[in-house]
């Protein structure tokens, strides 16, 4: 059965909760590509009113402890934390489906190598790794991408390899096999589509988790410079100010936990929709 | 006689589908008697495993029942509360799946299970006068393993096993055999019928392998496209068929033919029901089919000792062309 | 005279498994096997016989541990110096083709192999598709639009599509119902007539075996237990295990 | 035997992890920018008083040299010393431990007391209904998306202002003072659970789904056994099974890796020794205690390999 | 308080474990929220307040300073100052370390040699000058002979690193500086759980009667500001301070905290890579276009809410006016901005783009960083910032010498000629990797170095300062203030309206706790 149309067919379907991740993600997706070139004002203008300022129609958000408009920074910090961590989501699914691929299709040595290299990626505590990382190669984004890369990168090897190896053995790859396609060839031609579903699942589960890690970084201060701002960075600034200006805190909190809610919700539907789990009832 | 064991009487069910709803059973009606051994054999997709199940009203959720009914030991199954069809499931009916080695739970030991299936407090001798019942050699043994442990065989046996512990009235079989070797086949089903002749119960034989039933069942049911197309003892049936399907099928199976004669495969597709057949479904594939049978849905009547589906049953008898092939 | 097209001498092949291999498990022990050109040879036994390995290694997709193996005469090499020579058709039809490429792409794929220039391909394509019974059109088609039945042949196409001179139909009808059983078997038959290849036809199910097969050889625990001509499968065979086969025992 | 044979490769595997992990560690500490001299002297860091620092520390030996020491020493049960307390890291680890597992304790407590029960429910009822499924997914959404450093920020905004019962900060060991220790811990753990309580809410519902589609369910369900029953016979082991990969490694997680929370909340465990050794340039301390995090991690997804063998028979055994 | 038999230190122990439980006004016992922990035990070697801080309790120094700012008697009652180049001081009578040892000339003279002995890499021997000689006149008496007037001789002995420790048990090895802590202050260490808490008891031998007043302190690890906010308002704690200016206000109007700005002679500070060949301002007239387009009174509006002010080399704290007149300072802002466009303009870098490092640590730093980024916008700068690790900016700036320019703040101590040496290389040998020496000035700060406070000193200082500014090498900008903050039912303190050397509790012994 062609599992993408008919996935595809059951996520038009969706129910509310679906709806409501989509349309989040949509939104958060919009306002973090063209947040730059909206009329929201400039996130670093310093001084653009009062100090700590409560939320009011002019400033949506309020203001920060520098007089800067919180709403254009909290849009910024969406761009930064959302499209960084996508990017980086990418670049590691990318080579974590070849790497999965290559171990669980060509096993034995390959296999073992490439699953200690995850199990040393995955029992490395993750934020002290990043940390390391943070510090090696200096902050800002491209430490963030690294770091994202590294704790999601097992995930995806692992689970690429299950699929594949569940694959490797069907029909059509010992076909193309006895047919004398190469190895290279039976992994882009026969393995990489069909791990593609579950690689957009795990996408999706790996983006939040790349979110809250460039966000644990940012809140650290090792992430995004100021005056950027990534929402782990507006977090980190709010959070010194709570008792007096709370909604720092709470706007860029509300925004980060919504984004990787809304992630999360699609993700499910994915997940649902490429491998409906359907249990009898028990009656 | 009494009434019969199961009376199903113009069941249509369907399932829901992506954007539309597809019809397993197109009216079917059958009534299985005490103590015989009713086999219903059909293709993938014919309907058979739908009426087994909905025997037990264990049809998956998107199974739609919509207009028939189907009665079990005077339980209407289908309109029975949840306490009352688990009463009939735990004491008239018993069940064989198809693959063994996913019946069995595979983190429990087969000595619990099958305690668990017999009820109440059962000493080991109990469950293993049952295993050894079913034939099962060195039961001692098998009480302590893991379904994992066991061949499909002995597997197949223990689902057996724990199908008749509470002397069931009714034995619903769904393809029993299909996933065990060839050379062990005989020997299982052979168990299954002797158990059945041993306790008087019914038992309902789901299968395509129709060598098989011919040597096993009393009665054979074919189904095909939903409904039961032909039913009538199993000699009469497999020896001298009336509906062109079921002759099609005879002579499509590798098997009865002779070294270096040619199989008469069915052309074409079997059909997919998305609403009550207003034709004969099996007519787009009937070489006998006229003009009437795609346009006329035929009713069940008594032809040569049986009831058949089919508008041309006495032509079809009559045609010289049609003569069965041996049966064995 | 023609060599056979392949030749298999006291093959052995062990699986180790276990921490360091410490077990050792003989899937095959010592079987000879010839297969002639335009001759199918039939291979039965119950699952774990070791049916499946010998397909395997006759496809060179495993080697053998010990044994002699000569593909038309000469050493059997690497697979890839016997492209467009060697095919497969499997069990399972919703596995046998990749549900993501379309069926004109899944069987041009051997072509693509040998280098053929891609108009000769698609002409061949439509060929190949009309001697498995089906219309050009498919080729177009998604795996998951098609029948189990459809699959095959379209598996029986690409298997066929570079003139192999070897088959191996591993399982190839046996997740079939009766009724397309027989199409697919009939049509393994004409296509043998007409191209000539040498085939294993691999089956735990004697009767369809036999009705394909010149030959018929009876596996059991990793040996060959009976080889003989198919007839003697039609009447009483010797083996105690082949008569259990047939379910007549 | 069947659990040597099924464990021995993976001791092999997790001691080729371990020294990958203690390379990979050495090596990105001996890359960073900044030493311990920079810490301790401040700006008034001058070529020969570096010099001085790295000598006194043996860091002006060859890597491989300084490596090699490292690893023969802790071999002889030496992790090092503290640069900053001059006293033996392994102790200090040691002391902390018991905090770090506490708190890990209390999030893994809370995580499965509230994630379990609902995960079973959750699935149960979402072979039934949408409702039932949708439950699940929202809880475990809203769980798994609001990360410890947010929830933890705004607790401490909370019970900054409004002191109620919970403190920040402030830590007393449990021996001396059960009621004091609790209501400073009890804040970072809760913090710590939520995620825990998505993650297991979620692995338990699918568990219990893919459990409820195989034949013995069907099984069960055709010999009449009543839902509870099989619930509690058929479903809740076999569901366990996927379950405790996760809590293990979520438990592994929480045991080498809850800086954040214990940053922000004072709470003076392990990962806040790593987080401040890492800071200072403590190269002792970020070795051994991301070896021992790593060495624990590993240990507990052992020991979840071990209960899963346990769990489910098929695990381990030779066709 | 009578000494304590030494069974009842058990007995201590355990009510120490129980301290942070019990409630901080227990008897004798104030609690201290410790912003960061200490970076090393050894006193003399350490170069952080976070250390510093921790040593005042613990050690004593010869000399202390007043609110004013001026030398008052420390361990040494008395010192005498015979020629520019030599100085008696002599021991307090009493003075004890808390093992009960006097202290007596030859400590002096050890921890001094101690400081001096390059092995021990501390910092401190530059800012005593060149000591020729040091004499036990008797036990209670030191002479010290410097080999040319340093005027900063005095001044460096109040600073906490010129500690005395007690050279005796140092030499038999019983006492070990790099691992613990041993002194005539008036606390001693207890218990130290790292990064969590610390517990000093009183020194019982300390030699001022009836102090320390409180019994015990606990010191309460606490870096984050917000927990230390909530430890302050829910009584956990008697007494912290915070970096951020802001912090007054969240603590909110709560009548029991009392919030104590202390002015000092520290200030924020720019420093500009003058040596790098790869920076823009390794040209004299960037820097100085930079000096130029600050905006140092945004600075203090925006990060400090306009409780600091625009600072100077030569701290506005000393109560000189040195730096006052200079155009950086003096000048309107658009005159600057176009004078810095002007000098941008001549260096042919009318848009220079340079880095602005600061340590992660200090969010202040982060927030002066964006507001220098935006003023210096306006001259056409293009600045990005790097926030990093506080390891990592040090050896950037003062190893490596790979930085543009970087933000921090500066301790001015007790005297203006001793900040002022920063300016000076060979004096402020860290100095090394970024700062462009300027003979002259260079000169000059030798000068001044030796010249006791007078007018001539201040005119030299004014001289000094227009160079400072010419070179534009490290730049001062706003002044650092202290926020302290303490639970005025809880505890009584003492504090200085002004401070040099971090010293913010140097009168430590007389807090106590409130009735």
């Amino acid at each position: 059965m062609s599992g993408f149309s008919k996935a595809a067919g059951r996520l038009l379907r969706a129910d509310a909760l679906t709806l409501f991740g989509l349309i989040t993600l949509v939104t958060l997706l919009f306002l973090g590509i063209f947040g730059p070139w909206l009329p929201l004002g400039d996130p670093s203008r310093i001084a653009a009113g009062p100090r700590l300022g409560a939320p009011s129609a002019q400033f949506l958000f309020g203001t920060d402890e520098l007089g800067r408009d919180f709403m254009p920074r909290v849009v910024q910090g969406i761009r930064s934390t959302f499209l960084l961590s996508a990017i980086a989501v990418t670049i590691t699914a990318v080579i974590g489906s070849l790497l999965g691929m290559a171990a669980g299709y060509l096993g034995r040595f390959a296999d073992q190598a490439i699953a200690r290299g995850a199990d040393i990626l995955f029992a490395f505590p993750a934020l002290v790794a990043g940390l390391l990382v943070a510090a090696v190669m200096g902050p800002g984004q491209g430490s963030a991408i690294t770091v994202i890369s590294i704790a999601t990168l097992p995930l995806f090897i692992r689970v690429v390899r299950s699929v594949t190896l569940g694959i490797a053995g069907r029909g059509f790859v010992t076909a193309a096999e006895v047919a004398g396609a190469s190895t290279l060839r039976i992994m882009l031609v026969h393995l990489l589509p069909n791990v593609m579903g579950a690689v957009m699942v795990q996408l999706t589960y790996a983006l939040s988790i790349g979110m809250i890690i460039e966000s644990a970084l940012s809140f650290l201060g090792l992430g995004v410079q100021p005056p950027d701002a990534s929402l782990g960075s507006l977090l980190r600034q709010g959070s010194s100010y709570l008792t007096i200006a709370p909604w720092m805190v709470l706007s860029s909190g509300a925004v980060l936990s919504l984004a990787i809610m809304s992630v999360n919700l699609v993700g499910d539907a994915v997940r649902d929709a490429l491998e409906p789990l359907k249990g009898r009832p028990l009656t | 006689m009494s009434a019969p064991l199961v009376d199903i009487a113009g069941l249509v069910i369907g399932y829901d589908a992506a954007a539309r709803q597809v019809r397993a059973l197109d009216s079917a009606s059958l009534q299985v008697r005490e103590g015989e051994t009713l086999a219903i054999v059909g293709e993938s997709g014919s309907g058979k495993t739908t009426l087994g199940m909905a025997a037990g009203r264990l049809l998956p959720p998107e199974a739609q029942l919509l207009d028939g009914t189907i009665t079990v030991a005077g339980v209407d199954v289908m309109q029975a509360d949840d306490a009352a069809l688990r009463r009939l499931r735990r004491e008239k009916l018993g069940f064989v799946f198809q693959n063994p080695s996913t019946a069995l739970d595979p983190t429990m030991r087969i000595g619990r299970q099958v305690a668990l299936a017999l009820g109440g407090q059962p000493g080991p001798e109990a469950v293993a006068a049952l295993l050894a019942r079913a034939e099962l050699g060195d039961p001692e043994r098998v009480l302590r393993a893991f379904p994992h442990e066991l061949s499909g065989g002995m597997a197949q046996r223990v689902v057996i096993a724990m199908a008749i512990a509470r002397a069931p009235q009714l034995l619903i079989a769904d393809e029993p055999t299909a996933s065990l070797d060839a050379s062990i086949r005989e020997k299982v089903m052979a168990t299954l019928v002797r158990l059945r002749a041993e306790s008087g119960a019914s038992l309902v034989i789901l299968s395509h392998d129709l060598r098989l039933i011919g040597r096993h069942a009393d009665r054979v049911a074919v189904m095909y496209g939903g409904r039961i197309v032909e039913l009538g003892a199993v000699a009469q049936v497999l020896q001298a068929p009336v509906h062109p399907y079921t002759r099609a099928l005879l002579a499509a199976a590798a098997g009865n033919e002779v070294p270096g004669a040619r199989l008469e495969p069915i052309q074409g597709t079997p059909p997919m029901l998305e609403g009550r057949c207003e034709a004969c479904a099996y007519a787009p594939r009937c070489t006998f089919s006229v003009a009437r049978c795609n346009s006329e849905r035929p009713e069940a009547r008594e032809v040569a000792g049986r009831l058949v589906v089919c508008h041309r049953a006495e032509e079809a008898i009559a045609t010289g062309a049609m003569q069965p092939q041996e049966a064995r | 005279m023609e060599p056979d097209v392949i030749a298999l001498e006291d093959i052995t092949v062990t699986y180790r498994s276990g921490f360091l291999g410490g077990t050792a498990f003989d899937a095959l022990r010592g079987v000879s096997l010839r297969v002639k050109a335009g001759e199918t040879v039939g291979l039965v036994g119950e699952s774990g016989s070791g049916k499946t390995t010998l397909g395997r290694v006759c496809l060179g997709l495993l080697p053998p541990t010990q044994g002699q193996m000569r593909f038309g005469g000469a050493p059997f090499g690497k697979l890839r110096q016997r492209r467009g020579q060697l095919s497969v058709v499997l069990q399972h039809p919703e596995w046998a083709l990749n549900p993501r490429l379309r069926c004109g792409t899944s069987v041009q794929e051997p072509l693509v192999l040998t280098g053929m220039p891609s108009s000769e391909r698609r002409e061949r394509v439509a060929e190949i598709l009309g001697q498995v019974g089906l219309d050009p059109s498919f080729a177009a088609r998604l795996p998951g639009q098609l029948s189990g039945g459809q699959r095959q042949r379209i598996a029986i196409a690409r298997a066929l599509v570079t003139n192999p001179r070897f088959i191996v139909f591993d399982e190839a009808v046996s997740a079939l119902d009766v009724s397309v059983q027989a199409q697919v078997l009939n049509l393994i038959r004409d296509l043998q007539k007409r191209h000539g290849f040498g085939a294993l036809f691999i089956s735990h199910d004697l009767a369809a075996t036999r009705y394909v097969s010149h030959r018929i050889a009876v596996m059991l625990r990793g040996e060959i237990v009976e080889d003989g001509p198919s007839a003697r499968f039609y009447g009483t065979p010797e083996h105690p295990y082949s008569r259990a086969l047939l379910g007549a025992a | 035997m069947r659990l040597v044979v099924y464990l021995l490769p993976r001791v092999l595997a997790a001691l080729v992890t371990l020294f990958g992990v203690s390379v990979l560690v050495f090596l990105s500490l001996r890359l960073l920018p900044g030493g311990y001299a920079d810490i301790l002297l401040g700006p008034f860091v001058t070529a020969e008083a570096r010099a001085i620092i790295a000598q006194r520390y043996g860091l002006d030996q060859p890597l491989v040299l300084q490596y090699l020491r490292w690893v023969w020493a802790m071999l002889g049960g030496d992790f090092g010393i503290s640069m900053v307390t001059q006293r033996p890291v392994i102790d200090e680890l040691l002391r902390r431990a018991p905090v770090t597992l506490q708190l890990a304790l209390i999030a893994l407590g809370v995580a499965l007391a509230v994630g379990y029960p609902l995960g079973v429910l959750s699935g149960t009822r979402a072979a039934k209904t949408r409702k039932g499924r949708d439950f699940g997914r929202v809880i475990g959404a809203m769980g798994a998306s609001v990360p410890d450093f947010v929830l933890g920020s705004v607790l401490i905004f909370v019970f900054s202002v409004w002191s109620l019962w919970f403190r920040v900060g402030g830590y007393v060991p449990f021996s001396t003072d059960p009621v004091g220790n609790l209501r400073t811990m009890l804040l970072p753990g809760f913090t710590l659970s939520v995620f825990g309580v998505a993650l297991i809410l979620r692995t338990t519902r699918d568990a219990v789904l893919r459990v409820m589609t195989e034949g013995h369910i069907t099984a069960a369900v055709a010999r009449g056994d009543p839902p509870r029953v099989i619930i509690r016979r058929h479903i809740l082991r076999n569901a366990a099974i996927p379950v405790v990969t996760v809590v293990a490694t979520y438990f592994g997680f929480l045991l080498g890796g809850a800086v954040i929370v214990e940053v922000l909340f004072s709470v003076p465990g392990v990962g806040l020794y790593i987080f401040n050794g890492l800071l200072n340039r403590d190269y002792a301390i970020v070795q051994a205690g991301v070896l021992l995090a790593a060495v624990v991690f590993i240990s507990i997804n052992m020991l979840a390999d071990v209960l899963y063998a346990l769990i489910d028979p098929r695990v381990g055994a030779t066709r | 308080m009578p000494k304590k038999p030494r069974t009842s230190l058990s007995v201590l122990a355990v009510m120490a474990g129980l301290g942070l439980a019990l409630p901080a006004q227990a008897q004798g016992v104030i609690t201290w929220g410790k912003p960061a922990e200490i970076t090393g035990f050894d006193v003399h070697v350490a170069g952080t307040v976070a250390s510093w801080e921790m040593y005042q309790m613990v050690y004593e120094t010869l000399l202390i300073t007043d609110d004013e700012l001026s030398l008052q008697a420390g361990l040494a009652e008395s010192w005498e100052e015979e020629s520019p180049t030599r100085f008696i001081f002599t021991l307090r009578e009493g003075a004890a370390f808390s093992n009960g040892r006097a202290v007596d000339a030859q400590d002096v003279i050890g921890s001094i040699e101690r400081i001096q002995n390059p092995e021990i890499a501390s910092y401190w021997a530059h800012q005593l000058g060149e000591i020729v000689s040091m004499e036990a006149l008797d036990d209670r008496r030191i002479v010290i002979e410097l080999a040319r007037p340093h005027a900063t001789f005095l001044p460096a002995l109040a600073h906490i690193t010129a500690a005395i420790i007690p050279v005796q048990e140092y030499r038999d090895g019983s006492f070990d500086p790099a691992r613990e802590m041993l002194g005539s202050g008036p606390f001693m260490v207890e218990q130290h759980n790292q990064d969590e808490s610390w517990t000093l008891t009183r020194n019982p031998h300390y030699g001022r009667d009836g102090y320390p007043r409180a019994d015990r302190m606990e010191v309460a690890i606490i870096p984050d500001e917000s927990a230390r906010i909530a430890a302050l308002r829910d009584g956990r704690i008697d007494f912290t301070t915070f970096e951020n200016p802001d912090a007054p206000q969240m603590l909110g109007t709560a009548g029991n905290i009392a919030n104590h700005p202390i002015q000092t002679t520290n200030y924020y500070r720019f420093d500009v890579n003058a040596l790098s060949e790869d920076s823009a301002f390794h040209d004299r007239r960037v820097r100085q276009a930079m000096n130029l387009a600050l905006d140092r009174d945004a600075i203090n509006m925006l990060v400090f809410n306009g409780t600091s002010a625009v600072d100077y080399p030569v701290p506005a704290a000393f109560g000189t006016d040195a730096c006052h007149d200079l155009d950086t300072y003096a000048l309107p802002r658009d005159e600057r901005l176009e004078r810095a466009r002007a000098l941008l303009e001549e260096a042919g870098q009318p848009s220079p783009q340079v880095e602005l490092m600061a340590s992660s640590a200090n969010q202040v730093l982060g927030r002066i960083a964006q507001v220098a980024q935006q003023s210096l916008a306006e001259a056409g700068f293009q600045v990005t910032i790097a926030s990093v690790p506080t390891a990592e900016y040090l050896q950037r700036v003062f190893t490596d010498g790979d930085f543009d320019f970087s933000a921090s703040w500066l301790a001015g101590y007790t005297d203006p000629s001793m900040v002022i040496q920063w300016w000076n290389p060979n004096f402020a040998v860290w100095n090394l990797a970024f700062q462009e020496e300027i003979p002259e000035l260079s000169d000059a700060l030798a000068d001044v170095r030796s010249t006791p406070a007078s007018p001539e000193r201040d005119q030299a200082l004014r001289d000094i300062c227009a160079m400072i500014d010419e070179g534009a090498n490290l730049l001062a900008l706003v002044s650092k203030v202290d926020y302290v903050a303490y639970r005025s039912d809880q505890i009584e303190v003492r504090l200085a309206d002004r401070t040099g050397s971090a010293n913010t509790w140097q009168h430590i012994a007389e807090f106590a706790p409130a009735d």
